[in-house]
């Protein structure tokens, strides 16, 4: 095992706007880095060349010393020794299930009694025991994407790229896999890259969480500090439910606003100030009490909470959490407890 | 409200019917009137000498032998051809493939006589090496070797074509998953390429192995010298002798082919049965291996196979048409065109049969097409329990030779149709509806493969979306299935093309085809003029395919099997 | 009026015989169809068995087979004035078929042989083991008779068969395949019938024919009229033109041996009564055909 | 529109179990109901069932008097007029995303102006105008999706079907498809089936949640309803995030417990009693304070707070939240303020 860097990839389809762009990346021996970034924005082309399927257009990919793809050559996907879940699944239709999960080791000449014992385990490992002899056309959903797992969790890869492994599983399902992720990462010590659209998800698991943009590595954090301290407003968007809202900037140097501060920029709304951004999360948001005037645009039943769309007086729009039920265009007041300036 | 239909079937109440109708009007009907005829043979006595006669048995061995050696041959050498053209990088893709279609465009006689040429002691190639054998030393090209040999190469493009669709269809993230596990390019091959396009390559082997089974003009060459005889030369020397009990025995020798075929579906199914091939989600984009040092080996087999295929025999055919007699050999002094302009200029009926020839062969292919992807789709969707036996009777015109079939649609057309009063015996209608029975097997294996391949869903979102039988078909089945398509337009087309023995007793009068003018001509001793239509029936489908080639671009993908 | 003729001359004969016919009688026009006989002969049959001949007038192979049709009641019985020029032998004495021509067969070989033969024993002899070819039986009409001509001429028989076989012979194919093998020098020797080499060697093949001492078989392609005609009066007018002068005038400018008596021989040719023509009975020959085959195969091991 | 009415329906492809077994429902004109299920419990072949692909072993299916499946027949999905999002997608490869989307109009025979316009703005809606000219093959997973959701949404179907229309989407596309459904919903009165694993999605959107398991119908109820008084074990463990505990029957006959009661069933649990079961839900347990005492077993960080599993004194395991971190292995005290009898 050993760092997986990613040196200035791109990748260009030749659609005219590349779909990686410069991409450059570290994780360390062992990382659990969670990637995440609108649809659309190059994460299953980034997994994609790790693996080997796609030629970076532009830039390396190495694996500790050595290099797996660079303007000289790539090294064939056989020979990288690493495991995917791919965003289709790609099951192999001509196969049960037990073929497809066991087909990684058949391939790496295991075989008798530890061969039975994998497969079992791995099947297992995502409730599929009583489904070894079905095919793939024959399962739900839901089932095909963990007999993908289980294929990916079979062996020892030294790099197990996830696209999206989750997406299909209902809530329980998804915390028995997160835990078992969690499991083989610390019991093989493998690398590993999760690609997800659920943030919490990442937040929960990985070591490290990256974010992607239209190609482009936004930023890449532990998850408690790109959740606290994102940086620029497309990272402050996607982690974390907040709301982005332009203020006039105080030219303070402290990025963590308290009420106080906030409540004074409103004040000052009006002066022809420079503006900086601002996110607020909707849990920093408390409805009720003397604040801001605000309208409720929308109310979602969430089931534990209701979420809260508002409008504040100067039209911009804000996040908050209820417990209790508010109707659709009533007025209310809001302290917003905290803020992060962008 | 709209009736319930009986069945949440995706088909249309009368298809099955129809498909049925068709196969019974067209490939039942006129074998039932040959064993009509023969039926007297069958309660004589007859039949059973003739089952007892060794010479029967020995034919059947023999007949049995070299259609599946040939298909073993015809598997590898289209096999090779359709993974390295779709596979792998290997350079000059179009042109390869482009010449890999025309070997199934030489006449098998043609073939076999050229191979004969090449390798016998009058090889030219031979002699200009040194190491021509002495004039009457055993040709190792009479045996059962040979013979199969020689289906091998007359076939494989049959497979080719019927592969390459297979191979078309295959997931691209499923060979991916694959190498990711760690296999390298064989065993991917192995495990998963080979097995998901099975449906093609049983199919494609099914086609060689039926073309073997059928073939007169191979073994007609190649076997007869050396004793060696198929039940289709069997056949072929009993209507030589032409008795009271010949009806008979055909009918009983015809009935032993129609076994075989039987048998080889059988074998087709019990490959096929049990598994899933049906691609889940998107197809379609081909992956490519990168060969590395190996490329220019392959690429070299590659060129020395199609040379000794198709250049060979055909420099050997474009020789003899330039030559006025047989035996003379051919340089700058002994060279004429006159053979050519004797063709062209003079035979009328040249023009007759490229007329005739090209009318059917285009018809039969369009038509078949059609018919093909209907009988496909009831064959592949229909649970019904016919199925098995209207693939079957399908499958047996084809393995037939051609001369039963002929002999069968006379027997059934030759009197005025009932009720209708008119006879099309003689015109060229009836050839077609022969050819009709004859090659649907052809057309329609390399649609059933696809649609085995294809993903349901992709059908029922178009269903949802309210798309009628029809639109479905034109619009997504069609379209899908493109690849499967052309080679099942484009196999019929060749087949037809130069089709010689379901014609030959036929024709009339104004309804030669070439098959037939060649075949005629060469009876008739006059081998230049034979060669030089048959150069001049290569060249056409040359031309042919280039103008396709013009057109390609606005067809749906994969349509054309040398456009990669 | 059309009268439908079925032929197994070949195209440019066929259509001569036709266009002669046709500028003596320009009231009736031929359809023509030729095929080898084994085709034109199934074609026939199965329209026969279909109850609708279309053929009016055969002009087609050999006696035995038209023998065996006249047996079977399908051919018309038409006495031709034009017999009186004819060998007795040479037409049915029911009116039935007449023969229209001699082919004969007799041996061809390559101008490289180190050997001429000149007689049929001659292709028994050590300088052409491995090196004969001939038209089996099973395949052709012509071959058939040819062997049962030979069997029955005393010092050959059967046993010359046997002697063939041990010689490395082999029976293969038809007329033509022998031609092609003898011409390109696959082999030296062939048995075949006379005016194929006689026409490659105008060409300038580099093959000889030679009609063997011991005598020739020959197949006459006789002319017979379908009983199922519908236009009895113009076959008959065909048939007598095909026998007539003219008639026969026609065949010897397409290179065959007339078989009326009287006329020359085609370029090439040696003198008519230099060739020694074993004659067949067609009947005996018939009865004979399936035991003869047989006896054939038994000998070539096609069995 | 009608009434949707699944009658006692049942469905076995042969495979020992059915995978949908008596399922009886009903949803109003209009309504908008929510499947929600574990992996493999069949709500795919509901879908199935409903849009006419595959035939009922047994019951029927019925729009407002119209039948559309029993014993005697089936209309075809052809002329069902419905719209459905496959799981898999089932987009056509030959075709452009622009002929995707269209399809169904032009099998409806709508040209023209009207024609381009509803194509665009379906693309629009899900964000897709600039790749109007790709073929399916070229698109990312979460485009694909998209293509998939505007061909469904882009002619006016009666019946509505999404199988996990969204689960390959980012928080952000989701929330706008979410209003997208919602405003089809609207204006078109189509009713909708919505199939998902993600149960706040459910809660958001719908008018019914319908819960199945192992193919049959447990419980049926608006959103709110059923996360306040879920039926049975299974319901309760599936809505909301909460914990099932086994405790000591006190016979009373109300199901809302508060912490008064709670306690003292805890103080009880000793005695022989007949046991009942109780759905903690994870914002009802307070950490600190003096309750019972328990032991942190896993500590998940979630962005916003941590999601802590806690094991009390007696084994029994619950779920709370805590904006603070905790330690694995920490020792704290809980109050379970409200609890609901299963
Ligand atoms: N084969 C291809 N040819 C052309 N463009 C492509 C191809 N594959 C992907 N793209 C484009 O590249 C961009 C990035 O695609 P990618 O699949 O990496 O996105 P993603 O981040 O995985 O998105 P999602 O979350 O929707 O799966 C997309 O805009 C997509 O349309
Ligand atoms: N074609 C089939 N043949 C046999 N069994 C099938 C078939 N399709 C589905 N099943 C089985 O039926 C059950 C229900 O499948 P279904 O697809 O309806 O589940 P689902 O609720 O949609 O699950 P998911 O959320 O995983 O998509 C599963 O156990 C599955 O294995
Ligand atoms: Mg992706
Ligand atoms: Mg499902």
């Amino acid at each position: 095992m050993a760092k997986l860097i990613l040196h200035k990839l791109c990748k260009d389809y030749g659609t005219g706007k590349p779909a990686v762009n410069d991409v450059s990346l570290e994780i360390r021996e062992g990382g659990f880095l969670a990637l995440l970034g609108p649809s659309g924005c190059g994460k299953t082309t980034v997994l994609r060349m790790i693996a080997g399927f796609e030629t970076p257009s532009d830039g390396s990919i190495l694996l500790g010393e050595r290099v797996l793809a660079d303007a000289s050559g790539v090294v064939p996907p056989e020979r990288r020794n690493m495991a995917m879940v791919f965003q289709s699944y790609a099951l192999w239709p001509h196969m049960t299930v037990a073929d497809n999960v066991s087909y990684p080791l058949k391939v790496r000449g295991i075989c008798g009694q530890s061969y039975r014992d994998k497969v079992m385990e791995a099947l297992k490992a995502v409730r599929l025991e009583a489904y070894v002899e079905r095919r793939p056309a024959d399962l739900s959903g839901g089932q095909r994407q963990r007999v993908a797992l289980a294929r990916c969790l079979v062996t020892a890869p030294d790099v197990v790229l996830l696209d999206e492994p989750l997406a299909n599983l209902d809530r329980h399902l998804r915390q028995e896999m997160e835990e078992t992720f969690r499991e083989f990462h610390a019991r093989s010590g493998a690398t590993m890259v999760y690609v997800t659209h659920d943030q919490a998800e990442a937040m929960a698991l990985a070591t490290d969480v990256a974010v992607m943009s239209e190609g482009r590595l936004l930023q890449v954090a532990p998850p408690a500090e790109i959740y606290a301290r994102p940086e620029g407003r497309l990272v402050g968007g996607l982690i974390g439910q907040g709301a982005v809202m332009t203020l006039p900037d105080n030219g303070g140097d402290h990025r963590n606003l308290g009420w106080d501060e906030i409540l004074a920029l409103f004040v000052d709304a009006s002066a022809g100030h420079p503006t900086m951004e601002m996110l607020v999360r909707p849990q920093d948001v408390v409805i009720g009490g003397s604040g801001l005037p605000a309208v409720v645009e929308g109310v979602l039943y969430e089931g534990e909470r209701y979420a809260v769309r508002l409008t504040l007086g100067d039209g911009q729009r804000l996040r908050a959490y209820s417990r209790t039920a508010c109707a659709e265009g009533e007025r209310v007041a809001v302290i917003i407890s905290a803020g992060w300036r962008l | 409200m709209p009736q319930p239909l009986a069945k949440a079937n995706s088909q249309p109440r009368w298809l099955f019917p129809f498909v049925v109708s068709f196969v019974a009007l067209l490939c039942v009907l006129p074998l039932a009137r040959l064993v009509a005829a023969g039926v007297s043979t069958f309660f004589s006595g007859r039949a059973l000498d003739l089952l007892l006669e060794p010479a029967v048995w020995s034919a059947a061995v023999n007949t049995l032998s070299t259609s599946f050696f040939g298909m073993i041959a015809a598997v590898v050498i289209g096999g090779l051809f359709a993974l390295s053209l779709t596979l792998a990088d290997v350079r000059g893709k179009w042109l390869m493939s482009f010449l890999f279609m025309l070997p199934t465009m030489i006449p098998p006689q043609v073939q076999a006589l050229a191979w004969v040429g090449m390798s016998g002691p009058s090889s030219p190639l031979l002699k200009a090496l040194g190491i021509a054998p002495p004039m009457g030393s055993p040709q190792p090209l009479y045996s059962v070797g040979g013979i199969a040999l020689l289906y091998g190469v007359q076939h494989a493009p049959l497979v080719y074509l019927s592969l390459r669709a297979g191979l078309l269809a295959l997931p691209r993230d499923g060979i991916e998953a694959a190498k990711l596990a760690g296999a390298s390019p064989l065993r991917v091959l192995r495990d998963i390429i080979l097995p998901l396009s099975l449906p093609g390559i049983v199919a494609g082997a099914a086609i060689a192995f039926v073309s073997g089974v059928g073939n007169f003009g191979i073994p007609a060459i190649l076997g007869i010298p050396a004793q060696i005889y198929t039940l289709p030369t069997l056949i072929y020397s009993r209507l030589a002798s032409f008795g009271g009990s010949t009806f008979g025995d055909i009918a009983v020798l015809s009935a032993m082919i129609g076994l075989m075929a039987v048998a080889g579906l059988r074998v087709q199914e019990r490959a096929l049965r049990g598994k899933d091939y049906r691609v889940i989600g998107l197809s379609g984009a081909a992956a490519t291996f990168r060969l590395g040092r190996w490329r220019p080996l392959l690429e070299a087999l590659l060129w020395i196979l199609l040379f000794v295929m198709l250049i060979a025999p055909f420099a050997a055919l474009v020789s003899a048409s330039l030559v006025p007699a047989y035996g003379i050999v051919l340089t700058l002094k002994t060279a004429s065109f006159s053979a050519y302009e004797e063709i062209l200029f003079r035979q009328n009926v040249t023009q007759t049969a490229f007329a005739n020839s090209l009318f059917l062969a285009s018809t039969t292919a369009f038509g078949l097409l059609v018919i093909g992807v209907l009988a496909g789709y009831t064959l592949t969707r229909g649970g019904s329990r016919w199925t098995g036996l209207l693939s079957a009777m399908i499958e047996i015109p084809y393995a037939l030779p051609g001369i039963v079939i002929s002999v069968a649609f006379v027997l059934l057309f030759a009197a005025p149709l009932p009720l209708l009063g008119v006879t099309i015996y003689g015109t060229i209608w009836i050839i077609l509806a022969a050819y009709f029975a004859s090659f649907l097997a052809v057309g329609l294996k390399p649609v059933v493969s696809a649609l085995r391949q294809l993903d349901p869903a992709l059908e029922e979102a178009a269903r949802l979306s309210g798309a009628s039988f029809y639109r479905r078909l034109f619009d997504i089945i069609v379209p899908l299935i493109a690849p499967a398509a052309g080679a099942s337009v484009i196999l019929v087309f060749l087949i037809s093309c130069n089709e010689l023995t379901v014609s030959a007793l036929l024709w009339s009068a104004g309804t030669q085809t070439l098959g037939v003018a060649i075949y005629n001509l060469d009876d008739s001793g006059s081998y230049d003029l034979a060669s030089a239509l048959s150069v001049l029936v290569v060249l056409m489908v040359v031309v042919l395919m280039l103008l396709l080639e013009l057109v390609a671009a606005r067809l749906p993908k994969g349509v054309v099997p040398w456009r990669n | 009026e059309n009268l439908v003729l079925y032929t197994s001359q070949p195209n440019a004969d066929a259509q001569a015989t036709v266009d002669g016919f046709m500028a003596e009688n320009p009231d009736i026009k031929v359809e023509w169809v030729r095929d080898g006989t084994p085709k034109i002969m199934a074609k026939l049959m199965a329209e026969i068995e279909a109850g609708n001949p279309a053929a009016d007038v055969l002009l087609i192979a050999d006696t035995v087979t038209l023998q065996r049709m006249k047996e079977a009641g399908q051919l018309m019985a038409y006495k031709s004035p034009e017999a009186a020029n004819y060998d007795a032998s040479l037409y049915d004495a029911d009116g039935a078929y007449y023969a229209t021509k001699l082919i004969t067969t007799g041996i061809m070989y390559n101008t490289a042989a180190t050997m001429k033969p000149t007689s049929w024993a001659d292709l028994t002899k050590p300088e052409a083991k491995g090196l004969v070819a001939m038209p089996s039986p099973l395949t052709s009409g012509a071959a058939l008779i040819h062997a049962q001509t030979l069997a029955g001429v005393s010092g050959l028989g059967w046993d010359y068969y046997k002697a063939l076989q041990a010689n490395g012979a082999v029976a293969a194919g038809g007329n033509g395949a022998v031609l092609k093998a003898v011409a390109s020098g696959e082999k030296a020797y062939g048995v075949v019938v006379d005016y194929m080499p006689i026409r490659e060697k105008a060409k300038g093949a580099p093959v000889e024919f030679v009609f063997p001492t011991e005598g020739v078989s020959a197949v006459t392609e006789p002319v017979a009229i379908l009983s199922t005609t519908k236009h009895a009066e113009a076959a008959k007018k065909f048939v007598d033109y095909v026998l007539s002068e003219n008639g026969q005038q026609g065949f010897l400018k397409l290179g065959y041996i007339p078989a009326r008596n009287g006329m020359p021989v085609p370029e090439g040719f040696p003198a008519r009564d230099t060739i020694k023509v074993q004659s067949l009975d067609a009947a005996a020959a018939l009865k004979s055909s399936e035991a003869d085959l047989k006896t054939f195969s038994g000998i070539f091991g096609t069995n």
